[in-house]
Parts: structure tokens; C-alpha cells; sequence
């Protein structure tokens, strides 16, 4: 039996998992770094132990200080959430070497899923369907020209061990093929230390949309619907919904039953994600498989009514999957932004400081998973995520109209975020309809200002608010009421003072 | 005590007064009903103006102010009326200076130079790249100019609020 | 078509309409009194209006200031909430005579059902059950004695206008019953200028148990499942939870038809509840209908994914219910606790006061509903609820256990509240099991202190945290770190030179 | 500096020190792993002891400490350990007064007295009645005792922390 759990993440996901072990009445053990010591997923954590310097390198991607920290603690498992070691074969390795539980799959799913070539080659032979490509890598620059004539132009250029666009080339004509093909090569042996890149066909605004899967140890494995996430920038979901408005009940069943041939061929458990590009027609390939829980999580939850992480700490501990496919429904539609502290005006470029203020919205249909309190640093080291904010409708349309509710409620100051960028994909007729592509900021949003807002009694409102809280501040230090007031009379005295010596020497 | 007020592309004339316990509101010469209730946090408060409600938060933030409303931040400048007039008369219009600059918005890592010294670059155009929470960033300009000194290296860290870049 | 809606409220239900308001379009507009100009119902609505000073009889209650409120803000309908105006039949009239849409039930219907002899009479005649007893109020003493013969000890008078408790007095014995028919028809007199009372048959220990109408102009009426709401302290529910743990599909099914039977007797129309007492054999009795949305209503919410005021609006403006009884669905298991700032271990007392630290619980499967934010005052003039804290769960288990874990989460300072006691209550075997009844409170937790905590650690902490408070502030006066250490020094030294002088010119 | 904290029925003699830039706890004699953060409101805090983490608020009221930990407020009482002793010796304990009154809780309407002056009242027993919020609330006593005097009458309004009834 799980009794204490040690959770190797910070923010908005180490509070999620701590909900749901408090739930479950099992001990939460938190791991901090420096810039964390005073975060929120140290401060609601049972125990809590320090592991380092800021930056991740030296803290949150040290498995052999989390194992130590798990030690202290006397915790029987640890969760890893996403990100950081979650993907990371090894550390999942040493954590079962030292005698703790891995709330994740076997490092053996995880080794092969990491690389995109085992992988490919894996699902293909169980008959998943893949992106026209290859399941090699490319040995030398003569194969190129003619593996790429034989799927046609434009291709993708991608690195076997990749993520995150990095050694990534999309190529249109052959006459780019072999600087983009040694531009991949070298990005991926920087990012990676790996220069295996191979060639997939490029699908041209694709769909991203993925099922998620739960596994368990007695060979149950079970799909729970799709999530679509073709809102991206930069290369990231901003916006994830379930179901996706593409996807049919057939479509569902064939993507299910897809995902499961792909988690079987890799002798998957505990909870997985298999992404897939699709097309308006319907057709979808296989493009990788996330063997993690995944940030938008909470949409499945909301529409299937299941709780992932305590199914995750139920498979680890060994027990059958609480539920079995017939008994998984799909109820209404649910919405995920990503609440990020960046500034959309100028290329969703981060921002950094301090939450001066920090509501969150409420009431029916909303749910909000964040790590952070008014009063939180954003600190530079990690992601900028500040909360996902989901909401539930009993309708796609009831659900954008509550995500706009919601994101009018939100109460954020201090930093830039990308509230009122998601207010307008709300309001924009292409997503309310759902014709939806990973290029869709791109295509609608191109040097879009967000900020701007032309409802003119709101701006009046604004420009009064400026003047009449100057207007109080100055009130306050002329009549001396508070104790700002107090330290600015204080202040000016003692120039008027140190002016006037010697003024009086000089008469 | 009036104010002229800007936000945005537009400018309001805003005239505040105490009238015993009551402060009345003019907005560009006519006046308008105004009730306000600050709590003990004096910088958030509630306005109902014509009736409309509005809850905000201001915030001071170098010289100008930050006020939250309606869910957005929005920059307003708010200025004696009198002053700024006198200054209009003079001709001493505020200058868009900093601009002149690229000044890093964040801590980082300086991962790549797009241009370099003597480039001419047009406004919007990229020129540095910071590598700032695991993600790359590019700083772009905010002016048609020539690049006059480039102040880091790649591979160099940087501070937030650091100059990278001068222009002529 | 509404296009906006005064909310003839204050607190979480106010926010709660503007809520669905603003999800559908439509602008809100607030009324206030005094006290609550500064309050969050106020600054959430689009428009606000001053209707008086803070006694609710001088404004809340007063319906020509809010019939004038509405006509000055061009407002299309109004919303009264639960309490206050909502089951006024009088004021349900003016608001109509003055052109406006009322968004409740048909003036007729809430008189009907407003008196409650009048509802029994009215209910029986459609053959719904209701408690043993009579339909006509006491004329005589004479009469009294035959009467209650005739169903036998113990027998409830109770006051034909009444509610809240008053003018009801519980007789076991013939000894008891003149004084206690003369006090209840005094307290009925006083309470609500008007004597009658009648005789029921007293059921012990009832479980009480209601179900959710929804109907349109157009002649449809639909059950929405149940609410068991047992656990009560001073008439007042404190819990609520649906669907109930007594209650299965069969009981469900024919309780729901009764109410619609019920609404159907009095031309029924909007949103309303058909609350009846039940015994653990599943026999059911009307006791009453309440003629408005109820405060318990987001229990129901969540288990049927229904948006009820969003309803309400909708058959208020005409149209058809946007569901039938076929499409209602239940899905898991809703839990309720009513935040209210009040003293447990002192018999439930209200406390006031300011909030001086607010933060509300969230993540999976919570909704808070409510009217505050931290720094809001509760006002002595008002119900004093804080809150409503719902959660729901795949099974009554999980409800119950993410109930413990948001009551955890909830951070409250500066008044008491009743978290502990639900914590206790959500801890409690017989609520567990789902054994409940009105007498829940008194039969398990009689002079049960619920603030003491007996776990060692969390003692030693808050002992420590209070000696470190204090060691920090000693440190900080004698290092003048901060301004409130500044601010210490300077009345110091101002004391020391207001000494000194005298001193020196006595010497 | 040494403490003597008291809450619910227990009592901790707490030492504090500052070492450098961190600050060593000592609880009944035994030093305890700890270590806290503050930010700049002071009173809300993290406090790890023994690797334990408690997120506390600390409110000063009455001259006691109003704890917030465990998602409940505590009331603590915490002075200087050498004049705890002291006070100790010289008999002189904190005494349990405020109890021979009952003081309103809260601004309300007299509604209802249960007791009358020259009535033997024992602890937990109702004495008066005020109508608050909508509800009627009985005020009972917190000690045995004989009612002196009473200080209002029925349908008298009375304000928050108002001596309502006096004991012998």
C-alpha cells in the first residue's frame, strides 16, 4: 500500500498530485529548490525537502538527490508528474532499483517511446498508422534525394531523440534538402547529443489531436476519448478541449482502439497519451506518445468524470483499473487555457515577477489547477505557467461562453499574461465554429494586439482610476491620514530642511 | 484639480473635487456621477461611475500607472492639466526615448545575434535571442535604425532591465 | 429577448446570477445598501444602484426601491434570488404591473404555496401525500383534542404563514397541548401577523429529502433528481447532498412525478422544490414548495450538468426548457457545505467581522460559490454565509473525502466558521454510511467542541509559529528594519523628547 | 530568547536564536530541524520543522497569537519564559477574569432574558438572548455563578463587545 508520496515536480502539477494523494489520505512529500522554498507546492506538501540551486540542472533534474529526499522521507513512491525526470527512463530505473514506487509507466515503454524512430517502428508493426516517412535514420546524403522523392515534397526533417522543434526542418524543394538536412543534424547533436534525424512527409495544418490511455498491470488497457490541441505558439498547446469537434463517435473508437494497439506494442501501463496528427477527412497518423501524464489532463477528467492521478497511484500500487471501456461515458465539452505569464503583444515573450494581485475565477463549471497565491514569484528558471484554467459546459458552445466568464473574473497584476489573448480565440468565429489547426494563431492571430481595448467607457473608467487614486495619494500627504502619507512628509520636510541651511548661510 | 489623462491612443481631461464628503468628477468639462469606496488597501478600490461599476487596481509603475480593469492591465499617463499644457505651448513634448535601445525585458541567456553592428534594421525586425525559461525569446526593435553597439555576447548572461543593444 | 438583469440579491447568490448572466450576454445590474456598497456583488456587476440604508427592511426588502433601481437602469427582468423578495407574491405582481420580466414562478403560485394549508389543500386534491393531519386551521380548543385524537401523539401545531421554525410547537402528551396550541398561535401572531395554526403528525426523526422542478410556459415539467438535506442545526440546513444515499431509482422516480404533480396543482412555472419528509421504509410525505431557486441548487447542478438560473432565464423570457425528462441524467455524487461565519463550539453563533485572509480551495471537482474576497466585511445585518463549498465525486466516497480535502484547503481568518465542524461531520461513521436525519447534529455531536485538535505536531507548531512571530517582531523593532518597526522608533523617540523637555525645565 | 507558549492544554518552552543568517529552534529542551520564510507580509509564513511543512498566519489579538495552521486558528499565548517562571513563584498567575460578565458578541437586539438578577446560574447555561443576523442567539455563561446585575432590557439594541449581564 502507498502510504507517503514523494512529488518530483513544483508548481501548478505538485499541488494537482498532492489534491488528489490528500484525497486519498496518503502523505505528500514536496522536493524545493532555492527559488522555491517559498512556493505553494512546498507550503501544502506534508514534508518538505530542500534539493539545490534554482535552476534545474542543479535541483529538480538531480534524480539522485529526489531518491535521497524520498529516503528521508520514508516515502514508498514518487510521482513525477510532467516534465523534468518524468520522461527520463533511467531515473524511473533507479527509482525501482532503490525500492520505491514509480507512479509511471516501465522504463522500458518509456526508453522506446523516447526515441521517435523505436518508435515508429514499434506501432507500425502492430499495424498503427504513421506519417508517410521512414524508420530509419539517414545514413549519408545520397540516400536523401531519393528516400524524399519517393514520399514527395515538402517534407519534415526530424531528430530521432527530439521534442520541442528542436533539430526540426521542414524542407518544399530540393534545392534546400541538404542544408536544411545538415542544420537538423547539428541541432540535434547540440540539443540532443544524438544526430539521428530521418524524414517524414509534412502535413500542411494539421490537427493535433490525441487519446488518452490508461493501463494496468493485470492487462487491462482502456481509452478515455480524445483531446484536440491544435491551438499552439511557439511549438506549445496554449489550448487543449475534449471532445474534439472534428472527432466522431467512429473516429473515436478507431483512434481508441489505434491507441491501445500503439501502448500494447510497447508493454505500456499506467496513464499514456498517443498523439496524432489528423486531417479534416478524418485520416490520422501516429506521431508520438507521451508517456506521462499530460498537462491537459483536466479536460479528460472533466468530461469522463475520472480522476487520473488516483488512477495513477492505483495502477502503480498494483490494483485493476477502477473502470473498464464500456463503463467510460463522455459528458458535455471542457476547455483548458493555459495561463502563462508572458506578454502576447510582444511574441508571447515571458514575463517574470511578482503576483501583486491574484484572484482566481469561481462558481459553476470552473476549475482552475494552479501553484501559485497572490503574493507568488513567477521565477525566471522554470516554465511560466501560472494555472490552467478548465472549465466544463454541457455544450462546446456553453463552455467557451463560460471560458470567457472566467477569464473576465481572473484578477492577475504584477505580471503580463495571456488572459486577453485567449478572450479573443474565444471570440473568434473560426474557433466557435472549430475549424482548428496547429497554425491557427498563425493564420488568424498574426501581430494581433491583444491589449487594446476600444469600448471607450472603459478606457475613461481607467484614465479616472489614474487620476483619482493620485488624487487620494496627494489628499493623504497633504492632510498626513496615512502612514505612506506620514513617510513622504517625513521625506519632504527633510529636503525642505536640508535646502534651506544653507540658503539661510548664504543670506 | 484637473488632470489630463492618457491611455492608450486617447486623452481625457479629468477634474477632481472634494464637496464635503463626496469628491465629484468632470470628464472633459462635463460632469458625471461619481461614487468611490477604497478599503483599507487604498490602491484597490470601486468606482461607479454613471452608475456603471467598475473595480480596479492601480499601481504605480515608472512615473506612469498600471491600472487593472475590466481584467486587463492598461498603461495610463495622468498629469497635472496646467502642466501639461504649459509643456505643449513650449513645444517640450514627452520624448519616446528608450527606444533607442534594447533593454532585456527578463534574466537570461544570450543564445544567438540575429543582427549585428552596422545592420541597418526596420522597426519590428528581430536582433538578439535570450534564452529565458527554457524557452527562446527574440527581442525585436522598436525603431528604424542602424545598429551602433552590440553589448553581449552569445553565450553571456544577462540581467533583466541590461542594455544588449544600441542603436545610432 | 433579456438583455439585462437586475438581481434583487446581495452575497453569493447575486454572484451567482450575474454568473450565468454573463455567461448568456446579458448585463447585470446590482443593488446595494450601505453596507454593502463596497461588497463583491457590487463591484461584479456591470451597474450597481444604492437602494437605502443597511437594514434589509430599509432596502433589500423594499420593493419600490429596486422596481425603480430596475427602471432607472433599463433593466428588462428581475432575478430575486432565494430570501429577501424571492417568495413575494406581492412584489412577483409589481414587478410585472411595471412592464418587467419576473424570473420566478407566477405570482398565484407562490400564494398558493406560501400558505400552508392552503398548499396542502392543494396538493391533496391532486393526490399527492402529505403528513397525516387536517386541512383546516383550529377554530376552537374544543376541537383541538378530538382532532388530535384522531392521529395520535406526538403531533407538530404548526402556523398555516409559517416558516423558520416559528409558531411550531411539538406536543407528546394531552397535558402539553392547550399551552402549546395558545403559545404557537401567539408566536404565529407575532411572527407573522396571522394566528392560524393546524395540526400535523410529528414525524421523529425525518429525513428530508426534495426534488428539483424545472417548468417551462409551454406546459413541460421536469424532475431533476433529488437533494437529501438532513443535516440541520436550528431549522437550518447545513449539508446538503444529491443524489440522496436513501433514495434509489424506483423512490426517485415516483417522488419526482409527486412534484410535478404538486407544481402542476398550483400552474407552476420557472424553477422550484418540492420538499418532503421521508422515513428509512421510503415512504415520503409533502411538507412544502419552495417557490424559488434554493440555495442548494449547485448540488443538483453537478450532478446533472444543468445551469438552473440559465434555465431560469430562459423560460422567464419564453422559451421551452432546453431539456426533457428522458435527457435528464445523473452522474455521481454532489456534496454541499454552507460556509457561514459562526462559532461551532459556541452553539453556531454568527460571528463578524473581516476577512483577513481569504482563499478559497480549488482543483479537481470543486466549485466555491461565493460573495467575498479577502479584506470583505460580514455584516451583522445579513445571513451570515460566507459560502457554499460543493464538490463532487465519481461516488459518494470520493465526494465525501475531496469534501476533507477542500475543507483542508479553505483558509479563513479573521472570523470563526463552521470548517471544522463539517470536517468532523465528513470524518463521522453514521454520515458515512449515509444514516441520516434532521436530528443528526443533536443525536451525534452534542456539545461537541470541534476546534480542538489533538494531534501533538500541529500544537508544537502553532506554538513555535507564534514565538517566532513574535521573535521576528522584537527584532524588528529593535533593528528598525521595516516601516512598522520605523514607525515604533519614531513614537519613541517622540515620547522620549515630549519627557525630556519638562525634565529640563524643572531642573 | 526563551518562551513559554501555551495552547489548548499544553504548554512548550521554545527557544530561539539567530545563528548567522538562520534562526535555531529548541523546543522543551531538544534542538528541532527549522527553517522559515517570510515574505513581505510578515505575519503569513512557512515553517518547516523536522522537514514538516506548515503554511501559518499569526494574527496578534487581545494580547494573545491567533494561529491559522491545519486550516483552523488556535489561540496561543506566548510570553518570555524567565518572567513566566518568575510570576510562577511569586503566585501571581494570569488570572481568568472577563468571565464574570457576558459581553455581547456581536451588535444586535436584545430579544429575550432567560435569567434574572439574584438567579443562581451554572456554567454552560443559557442567560440572555440576542437576535443577530437573523437569528436568535443564546448567550450562555461562563461560569457559576450569581447574576448582580443586568444591563439591558428586552428590545434594547446593544453593540458589539457591550456588557450586557454582571455576576457576583
Amino acid at each position: 500500500m502507498i502510504k507517503k508520496v514523494l512529488i518530483a515536480n513544483r508548481g501548478e502539477i505538485a499541488v494537482r498530485v498532492m489534491r488528489s494523494c490528500r484525497e486519498l489520505g496518503i502523505a505528500t512529500v514536496a522536493v524545493f529548490s532555492d527559488a522555491d522554498v517559498d512556493a505553494f507546492h512546498t507550503r501544502m506538501a506534508d514534508e518538505a525537502y530542500h534539493i539545490g540551486p534554482s535552476p534545474s540542472s542543479e535541483s529538480y533534474l538531480v534524480g539522485e538527490k529526489i531518491i535521497d529526499a524520498a529516503k528521508r522521507a520514508h516515502a514508498d513512491a514518487i510521482h513525477p508528474g510532467y516534465g523534468f525526470l518524468a520522461e527520463n527512463a533511467k531515473f524511473a530505473q533507479m527509482v525501482a532499483d532503490a525500492g520505491l514506487i514509480w507512479i509511471g509507466p516501465p522504463p522500458k515503454a518509456i526508453e522506446v517511446m523516447g526515441d521517435k524512430l523505436a518508435a515508429r517502428k514499434t506501432v507500425t508493426s502492430s499495424g498503427v498508422p504513421v506519417v508517410p516517412g521512414f524508420e530509419k535514420a539517414i545514413d549519408d546524403v545520397d540516400s536523401l534525394h531519393s528516400q524524399v522523392d519517393k514520399i514527395g515534397y515538402p517534407i519534415l526533417i526530424k531528430a530521432a531523440a527530439g521534442g520541442g522543434g528542436k533539430g526540426m526542418r521542414t524542407v518544399y524543394s530540393p534545392e534546400d534538402l541538404e542544408s536544411a538536412y545538415r542544420g537538423a543534424m547539428s541541432e540535434a547533436k547540440n540539443a540532443f547529443g544524438d544526430d539521428r534525424v530521418y524524414i517524414e512527409k509534412y502535413i500542411e495544418k494539421p490537427r493535433h489531436i490525441e487519446i488518452q490511455i490508461m493501463a494496468d498491470t493485470h492487462g487491462n488497457c482502456v481509452y478515455l476519448g480524445e483531446r484536440e490541441c491544435s491551438i499552439q505558439r511557439r511549438h506549445q498547446k496554449v489550448i487543449e478541449e475534449a471532445p474534439s469537434p472534428l472527432v466522431d463517435e467512429k473516429m473515436r473508437r478507431k483512434m481508441g482502439k489505434t491507441a491501445i494497439e500503439a501502448a500494447k506494442a510497447c508493454g505500456y501501463v499506467n496513464a499514456g497519451t498517443v498523439e496524432f496528427l489528423a486531417d479534416n477527412d478524418r485520416n490520422f497518423y501516429f506521431l508520438e506518445m507521451n508517456t506521462r501524464l499530460q498537462v491537459e489532463h483536466p479536460v479528460t477528467e472533466l468530461i469522463t468524470g475520472i480522476d487520473l492521478v488516483k488512477e495513477q497511484i492505483n495502477v502503480a500500487d498494483g490494483g485493476e483499473l477502477s473502470f473498464d471501456q464500456k463503463s467510460v461515458a463522455i459528458r458535455g465539452h471542457a476547455i483548458e487555457c493555459r495561463i502563462y505569464a508572458e506578454d502576447p503583444d510582444n511574441n508571447f515573450m515571458p514575463s517574470t515577477g511578482e503576483l501583486k494581485s491574484y484572484r482566481e475565477p469561481s462558481g459553476p463549471g470552473i476549475r482552475v489547477d494552479s501553484g501559485v497565491v497572490e503574493g507568488s514569484q513567477i521565477p525566471i528558471y522554470y516554465d511560466p505557467m501560472i494555472s490552467k484554467l478548465c472549465v466544463w459546459g454541457a455544450t462546446r458552445d456553453e463552455a467557451i461562453l463560460r471560458m470567457k466568464r472566467a477569464l473576465s473574473e481572473y484578477r492577475i497584476c504584477g505580471v503580463s499574461t495571456a488572459i486577453a489573448f485567449h478572450e479573443t480565440v474565444m471570440d473568434h468565429e473560426a474557433f466557435r465554429k472549430g475549424d482548428l489547426s496547429t497554425h491557427f494563431i498563425d493564420d488568424h492571430f498574426k501581430d494581433r494586439k491583444y491589449s487594446v481595448h476600444n469600448e471607450e467607457h472603459i478606457l475613461r473608467a481607467a484614465a479616472v482610476a489614474a487620476c483619482f487614486y493620485d488624487f487620494l495619494e496627494s489628499k493623504r500627504i497633504s492632510t498626513g491620514g496615512s502612514s505612506r502619507g506620514d513617510s513622504s512628509r517625513w521625506k519632504n520636510s527633510g529636503r525642505i530642511a536640508g535646502l534651506r541651511k544653507p540658503m539661510e548661510n548664504g543670506r | 484639480m484637473s488632470y489630463l489623462a492618457k491611455i492608450q491612443d486617447r486623452e481625457f481631461v479629468v477634474g477632481l473635487d472634494d464637496k464635503g464628503k463626496t469628491t465629484t468628477l468632470i470628464v472633459d468639462g462635463a460632469p458625471v456621477e461619481f461614487r468611490c469606496t477604497t478599503r483599507k488597501n487604498k490602491h484597490r478600490f470601486l468606482m461607479l461611475i454613471d452608475s456603471k461599476s467598475y473595480d480596479v487596481e492601480v499601481n504605480r509603475k515608472d512615473g506612469k500607472f498600471s491600472v487593472f480593469i475590466y481584467g486587463r492591465e492598461f498603461e495610463v499617463t495622468a498629469e497635472d492639466e496646467r502642466l501639461a499644457k504649459l509643456r505643449k505651448v513650449a513645444g517640450l513634448e514627452l520624448s519616446d526615448d528608450g527606444h533607442k535601445e534594447i533593454i532585456s525585458p527578463m534574466p537570461g541567456l544570450v543564445s544567438n545575434l540575429i543582427k549585428n553592428v552596422g545592420d541597418q534594421v526596420s522597426k519590428g525586425e528581430g536582433v538578439i535571442i535570450i534564452e529565458a525559461m527554457k524557452m527562446e525569446n527574440e527581442l525585436k526593435s522598436q525603431i528604424d535604425g542602424e545598429i551602433a553597439e552590440i553589448l553581449v555576447k552569445p553565450g553571456q548572461s544577462v540581467d533583466k532591465g541590461e542594455c544588449l543593444v544600441r542603436f545610432k
